[in-house]
């Protein structure tokens, strides 16, 4: 499917209508609430693989939407589980 | 007429030993620009740079090879400045010409909110070296007679900004005389050799594993484009990247004529013809993070109405190919070079759509850090733990149309 | 034939029948498009290209002749002319269609696996070229009417296979051709004379400019024209494009190449005049792989992009090294296209516009573009604009403000995390200017939160262009909350009323309240149902008016009917600008950065840590133990105000920051400026140098420090 | 090219937010054209007005909208030509058309794009190009 995003409430369409929002993980192996708090602003995963991500569907229903894709390929994929 | 200059070049392949002083990863145009300088300024060649694919053929290959220094904060113009002037050298000291030339910049704005940018930018480019200067429309007219002004009547043209010393290079050139130098001072390439795991002991990285076995290392550089996360989380280091995909195309080949590198912030695309005749135009990164190197019709047409409204005279020129390269992003829109917290691993990342331009200076203060111990002055503002200091480089003029 | 007609070749007159190609009227009088090189009608070899109409590189094989078409050669021995002017505009056309599935190529297996889907057909012999497979799947596809985008689930590739052109001293001779193009000439009534076919590969052909005879296994044969049937490789550039998508390959295009035998000698990519000699030599240095001989030989990077020389460079590396290499990386685009034909179809980002902005330009405005809105620059006369403002009163249109209705039990617990003050402290009918941290602890947003008396309800505005970015993140942080979020802003105008004599002008049509600073209330103005705010950015009394957007042109029109003897004018951004810098009001996005922190904005006053969980919370927490780099100050000087972005230096002449806001304060007397200063050993200087005037340091706001104009 | 004429009207609506259970109990006035432009928020057209489906709804009388009039020929160009998605079959359909968030409301005798006013001067210009 690639990037034409599947909105649920409005239909597939374009990515062009969207906009991408990251959906931050923060390892849970980093204890200090500081170094917590600076790698939630700062570092990425920037997964080699599946991401789960949200996407606002701006030109059409203005909600966000949960998804997941590979980001080698951007396809789309089925939650994990 | 083919001008096949790379006859001059000659490159010669190794096969990896079991040991070397510094293992680069990555062949592209910064990894192959430390194993150069590590040579030819610290006469440090026991130096392996491993390459997955062939050399060059990352986002060094992918770039659209304007070299300029007017961006947004001081400690960025001082270093990007540095490696413009580095560039020109280069063709001399190497004795390869690099198709190194200096065309000039032209920057439009087409809004007040675009001007105070451009102002803004120019100033702190004319305080730290980097020549800039105001024109006027007419004076646009002047310089690049093809600009409609009036942008179809939607986007009139308030002010542009004239970077003197921008200028283009072709990036194989590059690479291959980095390489070439580097070579036949004694330091090993290997391509098609990619790295498949980090050695550790005791809390340092000692080594590299590939298909071929494990090499060992005095100390270890990433210098890798797109896969730098996935290399630093081996050695157990975050990085704040993000890959982005950035599209790029060519025209065909007509007559070398028009000058300057032009660009428009408020549009978003820039343009320049290649030394072979080539149109070619770029434009922002794709928004959301990915690896995939798929080329989109959305940005191809998107970029080809951007460029024909400022210059109505592309409009029955042909697009003859199409590509994307892989961004490394960090939140401030400034590389990040140096140390990791990780004895034994360095890292220089973060090149976002800016790395081809910064090929000599990141080599040069890389290879120093590495010979010395010590932290160049000019590499120092831009370290990994500027994050967790608060000390982030906001470089708004180095974001967008480059 | 249904009809004929003549178009230009360099000048010369040449006829044609309604249906010919450019090209098979070309050859029928005898001319070669570029001179020479094998031709084979199907928009492949690159030898057919010539300028038509003005636009270069066009394939002469697949452009249908019409009257008066202007043809010319390309220049010998380099590119065509790059146009200096602009062509005249064409419109294309773009046709969207979607389907199921879509098959690329009309030859018999492409038209089976039609027939089995249902599918439509993409043929380039009928003049639909496929320039690409892109993502969704979506081909792209080139037609003389137009553009044509499918949007489908699958696309079959049935692209068959490419005749393979040959490679000897020679092959830039004219009288060469294809199976399929001697073919199609011939069925349209070319007489290409003597012909010879061949089957294996040749020696040389030999001739002056036309081929007068052809050599193949050291056997000459003379001939007119040689029918060069060596072969086939499979068409798979767009089947490789496609690679990862929803494809199928089907027929020649989804076979295993084998190479051809290695040429010895000859042009081997005509495109850029390699020849097997220099892809020796190149090899010979070290570059050893398809990629680096294609980028030192340039084989394969011209406008036929690769068609003709890409089995042989596999051919020349097998003979190597024993081995196929892949071809080339296939990228877009497949066939080509003008920018224009790219193009079509696309506009620029539509800009809002507020419902008042032909009220605007009638008033003879300078609009432009300012944070993602049109709005008014300047009316006439910047002056009389700020002189209106601070004497008198004055008009601005600020319906451009992003503004949301926040509603639910949750409502508070919403704002409570979204905002860094303490919400639960706004008393129904208050409001307050409040800030939007991210989680880094950098000010995202400013604006207004006013509790309606209802108690659980909320209106909530945001800067100019912020809106879609509030609503996001609101949704975003509340999405597990009792709350209801309703984005109005493009559902309001809205009327800022400001300046000493507002009160007054209100009253007139019909609001005469006392309305004390930072409350609000609803009332109808001049019939108008409004929701009336206390505020104030100008440093003036300030009333805002949100009334429904359909209604703006009256209230504005009643407004300014009732005030014309109070001297009442409209101001536009400048005016604003300059009035709300005397004031030290910050602009989000031009006073603030990136890394902008409340304590760096000197904004720290309006961070409560005692008000909960607010995002940005443990970041402002943690940099405030930090020390303090950079901040945002005011500066005064006697000189001209510096355009805004001038830099700032220390009296020894060290970098100190630059500014963000600066103007000619009339009422001061001198010049007035935000700027980023940095911190030299913990301390902000007092003094710095700025386009060689000194500007001192001085306490926020410079006009009315004790805001008694405000409150009126 | 009357088949390809273009009627812009401004409209009466009424929006509303409220739970999405709320929202799909609710009975609208009968004169109204339901738009669902998310779970939790629904366009009333041609109405003025309209009961809170629940205690803590949001309803607004809404005048930001203008709606263009076309012939079922015109729509189906609009969205041949300016469209990369496919209109619907009948009733509501929301995205973007030509660069424009829009919606679509199919009905057998006509179509209707709704726009916000803020934005409805550069749909018209761009509706009046794909249909010339």
């Amino acid at each position: 499917m690639s990037l034409r995003i599947r909105c649920p409430h409005c239909g597939p369409r374009s990515v062009e209508e969207w906009v991408h929002g990251e959906i931050p993980v923060v390892p849970d192996a980093i204890a200090d609430p500081d170094a917590r708090d600076v790698d939630r602003g700062y570092m990425h995963t920037n997964e080699h693989g599946v991401v789960r991500e949200a996407w606002f569907h701006l030109s059409g229903c203005r909600r966000w939407v949960t998804l997941w894709r590979d980001s080698r390929t951007d396809e789309w994929v089925e939650p994990p589980g | 007429m083919n001008e096949h200059p790379e006859a001059e070049i000659t490159l010669r392949w190794n096969e990896p030993e079991v040991s070397y002083d510094v293992v680069i990863v990555g062949g592209g145009g910064h990894g192959l620009s430390i194993a150069y300088h590590l040579a030819t300024r610290h006469d440090i060649t026991n130096v392996l740079v491993l390459e997955s694919g062939y050399i060059g053929g990352g986002n060094t290959g992918r770039n659209t090879t304007v070299i300029r220094a007017n961006y947004g904060i001081p400690e960025a113009v001082r270093f990007y400045q540095h490696s413009l002037e580095r560039y020109r050298a280069l063709e001399d000291e190497t004795g390869r010409a690099m198709m190194h030339d200096r065309k000039g910049l032209l920057w439009m704005a087409h809004s007040e909110a675009g001007v105070r940018q451009e102002r803004a930018r120019s100033a702190v480019n004319q305080a730290f070296g980097a020549e800039t200067v105001y024109l006027e429309p007419d004076e646009i007219a002047e310089v690049c007679p093809e600009v409609d002004l009036t942008c179809g009547g939607g986007f009139p043209t308030v002010l542009g900004a004239s970077f003197h010393q921008g200028a283009t290079a072709r990036h194989d050139r590059v690479v291959w005389a980095l390489a070439e130098g580097a070579m036949r001072r004694g330091v090993h390439v290997a391509p098609g050799t990619a790295v498949i795991g980090l050695v550790h002991d005791a809390g340092r990285v000692v080594g590299v594993e590939t298909a071929g076995g494990r090499i060992a290392a005095g100390t270890v550089v990433s210098a890798v484009g797109g896969n730098a996360t996935v290399l630093a989380d081996m050695a157990g280091v975050r990085l704040p990247i993000r890959t982005h995909p950035l599209q790029a195309f060519v025209t065909n080949r007509h007559q070398r004529r028009f000058d300057p590198i032009v660009a428009s912030g408020d549009l978003g695309f820039y343009v320049s013809q290649t030394a072979r005749g080539q149109m070619l135009l770029g434009a922002e990164i794709d928004r959301q993070p990915s690896y995939s190197r798929r080329s989109t019709h959305d940005l191809l047409a998107s970029l080809s109405h951007r460029a024909i409204t400022v210059l109505p005279f592309m409009r029955e020129l042909r697009v003859l190919r199409q590509w994307t390269g892989s961004c490394d992003m960090s939140p401030d829109y400034s590389p990040v070079m140096g140390d990791t917290g990780v004895d034994g691993f360095l890292v220089t990342t973060g090149w976002g759509t800016w790395g081809f331009k910064a090929i000599p200076a990141g080599g040069e203060v890389m290879a120093e850090r590495i010979a010395t111990g010590v932290v160049p002055e000019l590499m120092a503002p831009f370290a990994l733990d500027r994050f967790g200091r608060d000390r982030t480089l906001a470089d708004r003029g180095s974001s967008g149309t480059h | 034939m249904t009809g004929s007609g003549e178009f230009t070749f360099d000048g010369t007159a040449v006829p044609f029948d309604t249906g010919d190609h450019l090209l098979t009227a070309l050859v029928r009088v005898g001319i070669h498009p570029t001179g020479g090189g094998t031709l084979c009608a199907e928009g492949h070899s690159p030898h057919c290209v010539a300028e038509v109409d003005g636009s270069a590189y066009v394939h002469t094989c697949q452009t249908l002749a019409r009257e008066g078409m202007v043809v010319r050669a390309h220049p010998t021995g380099a590119p065509p002319v790059l146009p200096s002017i602009a062509s005249p505009e064409r419109p294309v056309a773009v046709r969207n269609i979607h389907h199921e599935v879509i098959v690329i190529g009309g030859g018999e297996s492409g038209r089976a696996a039609a027939a089995a889907a249902g599918a439509p057909i993409v043929d380039a012999k009928d003049g639909s070229e496929a320039i690409g497979i892109y993502p969704g799947p979506m081909v792209a596809v080139r037609t003389d009417d137009g553009m044509v985008h499918a949007h489908v689930n699958r696309v079959v590739v049935a692209t068959g296979a490419l005749p393979l052109l040959p490679v000897c001293p020679g092959n830039d001779l004219a009288g060469l051709y294809t199976p399929m193009a001697a073919e199609r000439l011939t069925a349209a009534g070319v007489d290409l004379g003597q012909t010879v076919r061949i089957t294996g590969p040749p020696d040389r052909f030999e001739g002056d400019i036309r081929v007068r005879s052809v050599v193949v296994g050291g056997e000459r044969i003379e001939c007119d024209a040689v029918i060069v049937d060596i072969g086939t490789t499979p068409n798979e550039v767009l089947a490789r494009m496609g690679a990862g998508l929803a494809i199928d390959t089907v027929g020649d295009a989804a076979t295993a190449a084998s190479p051809p035998p290695c040429p010895v000698e000859g042009t081997v990519c005509p495109c850029n005049e390699t020849t097997m000699a220099e892809l020796a030599e190149a090899w010979a240095r070290g570059f050893t792989s398809m990629e680096l001989l294609k980028r030192a030989s340039l084989a394969g990077t011209g406008v036929c992009q690769g068609a003709v020389c890409s089995p042989y460079l596999q051919s020349f590396i097998a003979d190597r090294t024993g081995s196929v290499e892949a071809p080339f990386t296939a990228r877009p685009v497949a066939r080509q296209a003008t920018l224009s034909e790219i193009a079509a179809g696309r506009h620029h980002p539509a800009v809002p516009r507020t419902s008042l902005h032909a009220i605007h330009e009638a008033a003879g405005a300078t609009m432009d573009r300012l944070g993602g809105w049109w709005r008014p620059w300047m009316y006439s006369d910047v002056g009389a604009e700020y002189d209106a403002v601070r004497n008198a009163v004055s008009l601005g249109d600020v319906g451009t403000l992003g503004k949301f209705i926040v509603s639910g039990p949750d409502a508070e617990a919403a704002l409570q995390r979204l905002i860094s003050t303490d919400v639960s402290t706004i008393r129904p009918g208050r409001s307050r200017y409040v800030l939007m941290l991210d989680e880094r602890g950098y000010v995202l947003d400013d604006g207004m939160i006013l509790r309606e008396p209802e108690g659980d309800r909320f209106f909530v505005t945001v800067t100019s262009g912020g809106a879609s970015v509030a609503e996001m993140w609101f949704r975003d942080w509340t999405a597990h909350l009792n709350v209801r979020w309703m984005n109005v802003t493009m559902a309001l105008g809205a009327i800022n009323v400001t300046g000493p004599r507002a009160p007054e002008l209100l009253a007139r049509v019909g609001f005469d309240e006392t309305l004390p600073m930072l409350q609000h209330t609803e009332s109808d103005i001049a019939n108008v149902p409004c929701r009336v705010v206390r505020l104030s950015f100008t440093g003036e009394v300030s009333f805002e008016l949100h009334h429904p957007f359909a209604r703006s042109g009256e209230l504005w029109h009643a407004l300014l009917d009732a005030g014309a003897d109070l001297g009442v004018v409209p101001h536009g951004l400048d005016a604003l600008s300059r009035l709300r810098l005397e004031k030290g009001h910050i602009i989000v996005g031009q006073d603030s950065d990136y890394d902008s922190t409340p304590r760096r904005l000197h904004h720290d006053w309006m961070v409560n840590l005692d008000s909960g969980n607010f995002i940005g919370r443990h970041a402002v927490e943690r940099t405030n133990r930090l020390a303090l780099d950079k901040q945002l100050v005011g500066l005064e000087s006697e000189g001209p105000a510096p355009f805004e972005g001038a830099v700032a230096w220390t009296p020894d002449g060290e970098y100190a920051g630059y500014v963000t806001s600066a103007a000619w304060s009339p009422t001061l007397d001198r010049s007035v400026m935000l700027a980023w200063i940095r911190l030299a050993d913990g301390e902000l200087p007092e003094e710095v140098w700025i386009e060689g005037e000194s500007a001192r340091r001085v306490a926020l706001p410079f006009y009315d420090p004790a805001g008694t104009r405000a409150r009126g | 090219m009357a088949e390809f004429a273009v009627v812009r009207e401004r409209i009466a609506a009424v929006r509303i937010a409220a739970t999405p259970t709320a929202l799909d109990a609710a009975r609208w006035p009968a004169d109204a054209t339901e738009l669902r432009l998310a779970p939790d928020e629904v366009l009333l057209l041609d109405v003025l007005d309209a009961a809170a489906p629940e205690p803590h709804a949001i309803v607004f009388p809404d005048t930001g909208w203008v709606r263009f009039v076309l012939s079922p020929a015109a729509g189906t160009r609009v969205f041949e030509g300016a469209a990369t998605w496919p209109p619907p079959a009948h009733g509501l359909g929301q995205g973007a058309i030509a660069g424009i968030p829009a919606k679509v409301i199919v009905n057998t005798d006509c179509w209707w794009l709704v726009v916000q006013g803020v934005l409805a001067d550069d749909f018209e210009d761009r509706l009046v190009e794909v249909l010339a």
